[in-house]
């Protein structure tokens, strides 16, 4: 089993999707059984994953190599190391609570919404499983399109210009990735990403291939300061939509760095690591202000997903400062470590934010700051919730959202004061933003008659939110056994991120 | 030491804050706080236990872990137990207070709706701090830091439909979270030279790292700049000048936690982390400096402050943050023994007075105005009493325990040859001029002279409570469980200065848990004069921090109990004064008006100017109108006629063959 | 008829310039003409011409084609829809003249650059002064375009066919014309009819005699 | 005797003239299409001179092709010619600019 176990993580989801597709929105009752099932069983397929996990080698496992394409040497071939597998357990999980979020809120055509959402959590998957090039950028593509449709369809009011805003700018960072793959493919007569890491490259080809992935990495994190789809992305998008653009989607830009940037542009990196340092940290405080007076929760959290996102970049990019700065690579896998459990930490906690202002705008309809006030007052559960994530949210230790940061910090300190000094910035900026959102919509007098009447959690949404909080809690106050995954691999990324590749 | 037992310390309150934070509403009232308070005494009682243990039973420091939380990079961070006669002073203080506040919370919050929520903030409290203090790494003091923090936003809180108190809360936690950007700097200074965060190795490499230079300001002592980070975290827990501000506002809370938070323990832990990180300081006397001005500053100018605010609960706040400022400066002048004497003989005579103010309310029916109070020690004399002996402690009235610590502090920092130590001395020592007046201008206007309550009661009529019309109704003394823990807190408040003084300050109780280098040890300079706690109070008769204080108590009898149109007097006369000071030195007007409309001014600008106007509007919709735009003007090519296309690939194929003609 | 010797060559070459001269006229006659029936009528001339000089250079069958499928056929259907249908002409002639200045250059510049390409450059080694050389007299053209459309490009020729047949049907379906309300038997329907759809038996109910 | 450059240059001419035509008659698509009829019996003279003078009968079968596919062309576009005028009582280019139904 183990040899297929990948492939059947990526297509158990995606032949659920097309069968809940053809049972159609008549058996909807079916379907929605369908979707939760698959998506469960997807996570169950993870344990074998995460229990026969090898936690000391950074070589990729549970492969499985196939011919797909022989005309241009492409292979079905799929793998997981330290950094991929994380973020595949981590789509398993995410999908559940969207699924269970829509269950009884999506009206208009539910099958082909839970169905999208499935043959997105297996398209996502295969994104993270992929080990050569063309299948990953097939997968990173194809899932563009359930998206598209997702806040095509279910969006809000002004969803078309998101949906096309958003297309565009990924797209457009993608053709030029796969410009970049496919000069690399010439020049390695494959498409095996292990292939390409090996590639001697010139600096100059290097710094073009750099330039390629940056830009389509850029786009998908976001960075500043191509960053301005998301906000509108995630305010049109339905909850699920946000939940999963906000957990799973934005966390391929991070491992497209991890994954290609690093081992098959070291050089360039070295090179150019100062301009991806300034723009994380130009992400952190410069959005970690806009977010403090954004009008509407979901632009809100979608720009402290922005700035947190910062803190992954900046921690990929670490690795040579720190080598400049001390002679050592001491601290450089620290920053990497940091940027991974931030991603899996924000993927979480973005999450459930996103799920916690779906539960509110379920029933009020609005996500205005000023249509809420003194919601606690109504749904105290709920608010427990909410304090909780935006608590979260700010890096309070104890949940997973301060070990990404702290580790970051810790690491661009060894690199220099002022990165540290900047980032910690979050630390205030961050504190600002979600706790005046939780004063203005949680706490005070009941705001207006509407939310009065509001009703606390029902059983569904409080098992959602409660698996997260359970979740968000766990990797806060334990997170070693994440980490003792990722670090062979991470070990082994940076000794790639410090080798030259110039050839002599 | 068995480990389990330290273990079972913090885990205590835990399960019982989780259990009654679940299910208090399931289990009722009494069973969360049977719940609770049986999770803090074992706690207390476990405490007092291993100081015991480590005083009498000569059992040594205990530095271990209890698990690992994470290994990145080789690194191993683990939660872990560093237990020496220090951590263990302090794990006794917080239990204690917490215990009793746990006791006194069962009266004072009896009609509250949120009482189950309110025991299991308090319980989460204590575990939290117990993990501050408790902690052997830089990672849990943090973790510690912020979860008190986090509490604290909570309590402050608790009464969520207050906006003020929402308003407070974030306040609270905001300003707090400027110090922790400070605190975790430090933290990442000490990690980048030591590659570890547990404490034993930086105290190791303090020597070694007080050689670096870090290449910022123009190159500063890496561990000067990393003590004065983790001092600004200090100066945010602990209130200190300028991030003071949150403290006086946090009096929003409910009375037990401006007891045990805000007066006794969470504030305290920027006093006790300063302790704790003695090896660090004792290098750098740049940073040391920096504390002792800073503390003396907000000793002296935030007790002013306490003399002229009306609220009864926001003098003693005052106080809190003068008396932590003594404990700052203490600090500064390395009397790291005195500072935490201080920090405990405070943490119960504070407790004391914010539990006897907590009590007045109670008979006040939630009035904490104190000009509509007066003669209260007819009708409350339990409180009175204590809460006098409260105020006697706070005043350094020898023989009392505040005495003992506090005159210790003015000593020392008299005894300092350290740069700004001249000023700071002076601060400390007028300081306890201002402490006598506002402590006595409180007791005055509360417990004696004119029953201005009668007034008021008449005057409002019906008050906003919505209580019955109570005109000629008269305080009355507050229950046992109220009552019960005030006692519990006056006795040490009255003994345990006497009684622990001769071990404390000048026994060496400490030992390896507090460094101090050779010359600047004020403190074994005055154990030289020691002799007996006797003739320490009777000295401290005639000294000079007592005749502040008498000097202080005569003002207020004139100003307040005697002839108070005088008082009101000089408000007239010294009007811009008094402006300054009702405006709190404009520190809050300063933080309100400038910093955060230039924050929030800065977001707008930002949001507007940069992404939607540059980002979207020029560059992203710009791009998408400028292809518009070339579309339009190619689109006249494309006139959709046949013939045009025609022309136009005849002409191209004119042009073609011209080309091939000319060219082949 | 086939010149022989060097005075029917000469023949040969005053018919070609004769007929290549009415040849160009016709077609500007085509081009200028203000009614379009002229034009038609040109057209037809310029295709009779070109016949005639296809038959110089001894493409017999081609020729006849040219005459009787194009000539006989298409020009009268071209000839038939310009006279049925009611061209308002003064519209259609608006803007003559606004592109005729272009027209003539962009001709004149194509005349020049074809000849140049066929005089200056040459065609791949192809003598274009070189003559064309008769066919034996026992030749037909017919006969030999015949064997080879019959074997070699029997499949596009039946293709061509299908062709045509498509081209009819389209004709005939985008012309076909139904006008609403046009009384026309259905056969099919008449012969499929069931008694129940013709007669219906209705009771009705007797009056009640007040 | 006729010469291959005589044939071709007629031809040129003849292709010239009926492009001539297409700009002077931009709006009549009668006259369109008879011009196009003139460009590709421009064309057929190309095929007949080069397959005589090659002697490929290939040429002339194209021609042949063409005549078909011309003939079949002007009815279609014949066709359409009437349907347009039952709509628009025009046959003016200018009136064929919406591509939509």
């Amino acid at each position: 089993m183990h040899d297929h176990l990948l492939s059947l993580l990526i297509w158990l989801p995606i032949a659920a999707g097309v069968v809940v597709l053809l049972l159609g929105e008549r058996n909807i009752a079916a379907g929605r059984w369908l979707s939760l099932i698959a998506s469960l069983a997807t996570l169950a397929l993870c344990v074998p994953l995460w229990r026969d996990f090898n936690t000391h080698t950074a070589a990729y496992q549970f492969v499985q190599k196939a011919a797909w394409i022989a005309r241009f040497h492409a292979y079905y071939a799929l793998g997981v190391d330290g950094i991929s597998m994380p973020l595949i357990v981590l789509t398993a999980f995410m999908t559940i609570p969207v699924v269970i979020a829509g269950w009884r809120v999506i009206s208009a055509r539910p099958a082909q919404y839970y169905a999208s959402f499935l043959i997105m959590e297996g398209l996502m998957i295969g994104v993270f499983a992929a080990t050569d090039a063309l299948l990953f950028y097939f997968f990173w593509e194809a899932m563009l399109i359930p998206m598209f449709l997702i806040i095509g369809i279910w969006g809000g009011p002004r969803r078309v210009y998101a949906t096309i805003k958003f297309f565009l700018y990924t797209f457009l960072g993608s053709v030029l990735m796969l410009a970049a793959l496919i000069y690399m493919y010439v020049k390695a007569g494959s498409y095996s990403i292990a292939a390409f890491q090996a590639l001697p490259l010139t600096l100059a080809e290097q710094r073009w291939i750099f330039a390629a992935f940056l830009i389509a990495f850029a786009v998908k994190v976001p960075m500043w300061p191509v960053h301005t789809w998301l906000p509108d992305a995630h305010v049109e998008a339905p909850t699920g939509g946000s939940v999963i653009l906000a957990a799973i989607m934005l966390k391929m830009g991070g491992y497209g760095f991890l994954r290609f940037s690093l081992p098959i542009t070291p050089d360039a990196c070295r090179e150019l690591d100062l301009l991806i340092i300034t723009l994380s940290l130009i992400a952190v405080i410069y959005i970690g202000f806009v977010a403090i007076v954004q009008p509407d929760m979901k632009k809100l959290i979608a720009y402290s997903s922005i700035a947190h996102m910062g803190f992954v970049t900046l921690g990929a990019f670490l690795v040579y400062a720190i080598v400049k700065a001390t002679a050592s690579t001491q601290g450089a896998g620290m920053g990497i470590d940091g940027a991974m459990v931030q991603m899996i930490s924000h993927g979480l906690i973005s999450g459930a934010l996103f799920l916690c202002v779906g539960v509110l705008y379920d029933r009020m309809h609005t996500r205005q700051i000023a249509d809420y006030g003194g919601v606690i007052n109504t749904m105290p559960v709920f608010a427990g919730f909410m304090v909780l994530f935006a608590l979260a949210n700010t890096g309070l230790p104890g949940t997973s959202g301060f070990v990404g940061e702290f580790l970051v910090i810790l690491a661009s300190f060894k690199a220099s004061f002022w990165y540290a000094a900047l980032a910690a910035v979050t630390l205030i900026l961050g504190a600002s933003y979600s706790l005046w959102l939780v004063k203005r919509v949680l706490f005070g007098p009941v705001g207006n008659e509407r939310v009065a009447k509001l009703n606390d959690l029902d059983g569904r949404e409080f098992l959602i939110l409660g698996a997260l909080a359970a979740v968000v809690l766990l990797v806060g106050i334990w997170p070693a056994p994440l980490l003792k995954v990722m670090e062979p691999s991470i070990q082994h990324l940076v000794s790639q991120a410090i080798a030259t590749k110039i050839p002599v | 030491m068995n480990p389990h037992l330290l273990i079972a310390i913090p885990l205590a309150p835990l399960i019982a804050a989780v259990i009654a934070g679940l299910a208090g509403h399931r289990i009722g009232r009494v069973a969360t706080h049977t719940l609770t308070i049986t999770g803090v005494a074992i706690a207390c009682g476990l405490s007092l236990y291993v100081l015991k243990q480590m005083y009498w039973g000569g059992v040594g420091t205990f530095n271990g872990p209890v698990y690992t939380w994470l290994v990145s990079d080789g690194v191993h961070i683990q939660v872990g137990f560093l237990i020496d006669r220090l951590s263990v002073l302090m794990m006794s203080v917080v239990t204690f207070v917490s215990l009793c506040v746990h006791v006194y919370t069962i009266g004072y919050m009896s009609d509250d709706p949120g009482y189950t929520r309110f025991f299991s903030y308090i319980s989460l409290f204590t575990f939290a701090m117990l993990m501050l203090v408790m902690a052997n790494n830089f990672m849990q003091l943090f973790f510690g830091w912020e979860a008190v923090g986090m509490v604290s936003y909570l309590l402050i809180g608790f009464w969520y439909t207050r906006p003020s108190a929402i308003f407070a809360n974030l306040k609270a936690f905001i300003v707090n979270r400027v110090g922790d950007f400070g605190f975790i700097l430090g933290i990442a200074a000490l990690f980048s030279y030591t590659h570890s965060l547990s404490y034993t190795t930086a105290f190791a490499a303090a020597p070694h790292i007080a050689q670096q230079t870090l290449p910022v300001f123009g190159g500063v002592n890496a561990l000067t700049l990393a003590c004065v980070c983790l001092f600004i975290g200090a100066m945010g827990k602990s209130a200190q000048v300028p991030l003071h501000v949150w403290l006086p506002d946090s009096m929003e809370g409910p009375t037990p936690i401006s007891a045990l938070i805000h007066a006794a323990t969470m504030v305290t832990a920027g006093i006790f982390m300063v302790a704790r990180m003695s090896p660090l300081f004792e290098y750098s006397n740049a940073a040391l400096s920096f504390v002792l001005v800073i503390g003396a500053t907000t000793a002296f100018f935030m007790g002013i402050l306490g003399v002229v605010n009306n609220d009864i609960k926001r003098v003693i706040a005052y106080s809190t943050l003068s008396q932590l400022g003594y404990m700052t400066a203490a600090l500064g002048a390395s009397a790291y023994s005195a500072a935490i004497f201080h920090l405990m003989t405070h943490a119960f005579f504070k407790a004391l007075l914010f539990l006897a103010a907590g009590s007045v309310i109670i008979g006040m029916h939630h009035e904490q105005d104190m000009r509509k109070m007066g003669g209260l020690g007819k009708y409350m004399p339990i409180t009175a009493i204590t809460c006098w002996i409260g105020g006697l402690a706070l005043v350094a009235t020898p023989f009392f325990s505040g005495f003992y610590s506090k005159d210790a502090i003015i000593e020392a920092v008299g005894l300092s040859h350290r740069w700004g130590s001249t000023y700071a001395y002076w601060c400390v020592l007028f300081g306890s001029f201002i402490t006598s007046l506002y402590t006595f201008r409180l007791l005055f206007m509360t417990f004696h002279g004119e029953e201005r309550f009668r007034h008021a009661a008449a005057a409002h009529g019906h008050d906003e409570h919505g209580h019955e019309a109570h005109g000629a109704h008269e305080p009355r003394e507050s229950p046992l469980v109220v009552t019960l823990p005030l006692i519990a807190l006056a006795i040490p408040s009255l003994v345990i200065g006497y009684l622990t003084v001769g071990t404390v300050l000048y026994g060496n109780y400490f030992g390896s848990a507090i460094m101090v280098r050779p010359q600047n040890d004020v403190l074994a300079q005055m154990a030289a004069g020691y002799h007996g706690p006797l003739r320490l109070a009777l000295e401290g008769l005639v000294g000079w921090p007592f005749l502040f204080a008498l000097a202080g108590f005569a003002t207020a009898w004139l100003f307040f109990l005697r002839r108070p149109d005088l008082a009101d007097a000089a408000a007239v006369k010294f009007a811009w004064l008094k402006r300054i000071l009702d405006q709190k030195f404009y520190f809050d007007w300063f933080n309100e008006q400038v910093i955060a409309r230039l924050g929030r001014g800065l977001g707008t600008g930002l949001w507007k100017v940069g992404d939607q106007g540059v980002i979207d509007g020029a560059l992203v919709n710009g791009t998408a109108a400028s292809v518009g735009w070339f579309g339009g003007v190619v689109r006249r090519v494309q006139s959709g006629y046949l013939y045009s296309y025609a022309f136009w690939i005849v002409i191209g194929l004119a042009a073609l063959l011209g080309w091939f003609l000319v060219h082949a | 008829m086939r010149p022989t010797g060097e005075a029917e060559a000469v023949l040969v070459q005053i018919l070609f310039y004769l007929f290549a001269t009415l040849l160009v006229a016709g077609a500007l006659g085509v081009i200028s003409a203000r009614n379009p029936v002229y034009s038609v009528l040109f057209l037809v001339f310029s295709f009779i011409n070109s016949a005639a000089i296809w038959l110089l250079v001894e493409a017999e069958f081609l020729a006849i084609v040219l005459v009787l499928v194009y000539v006989g056929a298409v020009m009268v259907l071209f000839l038939f829809v310009v006279m049925m249908l009611d061209i308002n002409l003064a519209e259609i002639r608006q803007g003559f003249t606004r592109f005729a200045w272009l027209g003539w250059i962009t001709a004149a510049a194509l005349i020049v650059e074809i000849v140049g390409v066929i005089w200056r450059h040459g065609l791949g080694g192809v003598d274009v002064g070189r003559g064309f050389v008769s066919e034996p007299a026992n030749y037909s053209n017919t006969l030999a375009l015949g064997r080879v459309l019959y074997t070699r490009y029997a499949y596009p020729f039946e293709l061509a066919a299908v062709l045509l047949v498509v081209a009819i049907v389209a004709a005939i379906a985008l012309t076909l014309r139904r006008r609403p309300g046009m009384k026309v038997q259905d056969v099919s329907r008449q012969v499929a009819v069931r008694a129940e759809e013709r007669l219906r038996v209705v009771k009705v109910s007797a009056e009640k005699r007040s | 005797m006729i010469t291959l450059a005589d044939l071709l240059t007629l031809s040129a001419i003849l292709f010239a003239l009926a492009v001539a035509g297409i700009f002077l008659n931009r709006k009549n698509v009668i006259l369109l299409l008879m011009c196009v009829e003139l460009l590709l019996l421009a064309a057929n003279f190309n095929f007949i001179a080069f397959s005589r003078m090659l002697g490929d009968l290939t040429g002339q079968v194209f021609v042949f092709f063409v005549l078909t596919v011309a003939a079949a062309e002007s009815a279609i576009g014949l066709a359409i010619l009437v349907v347009l005028f039952r709509e628009r009582r025009s046959i003016s280019v200018e009136d064929l600019n919406t591509l939509k139904g």
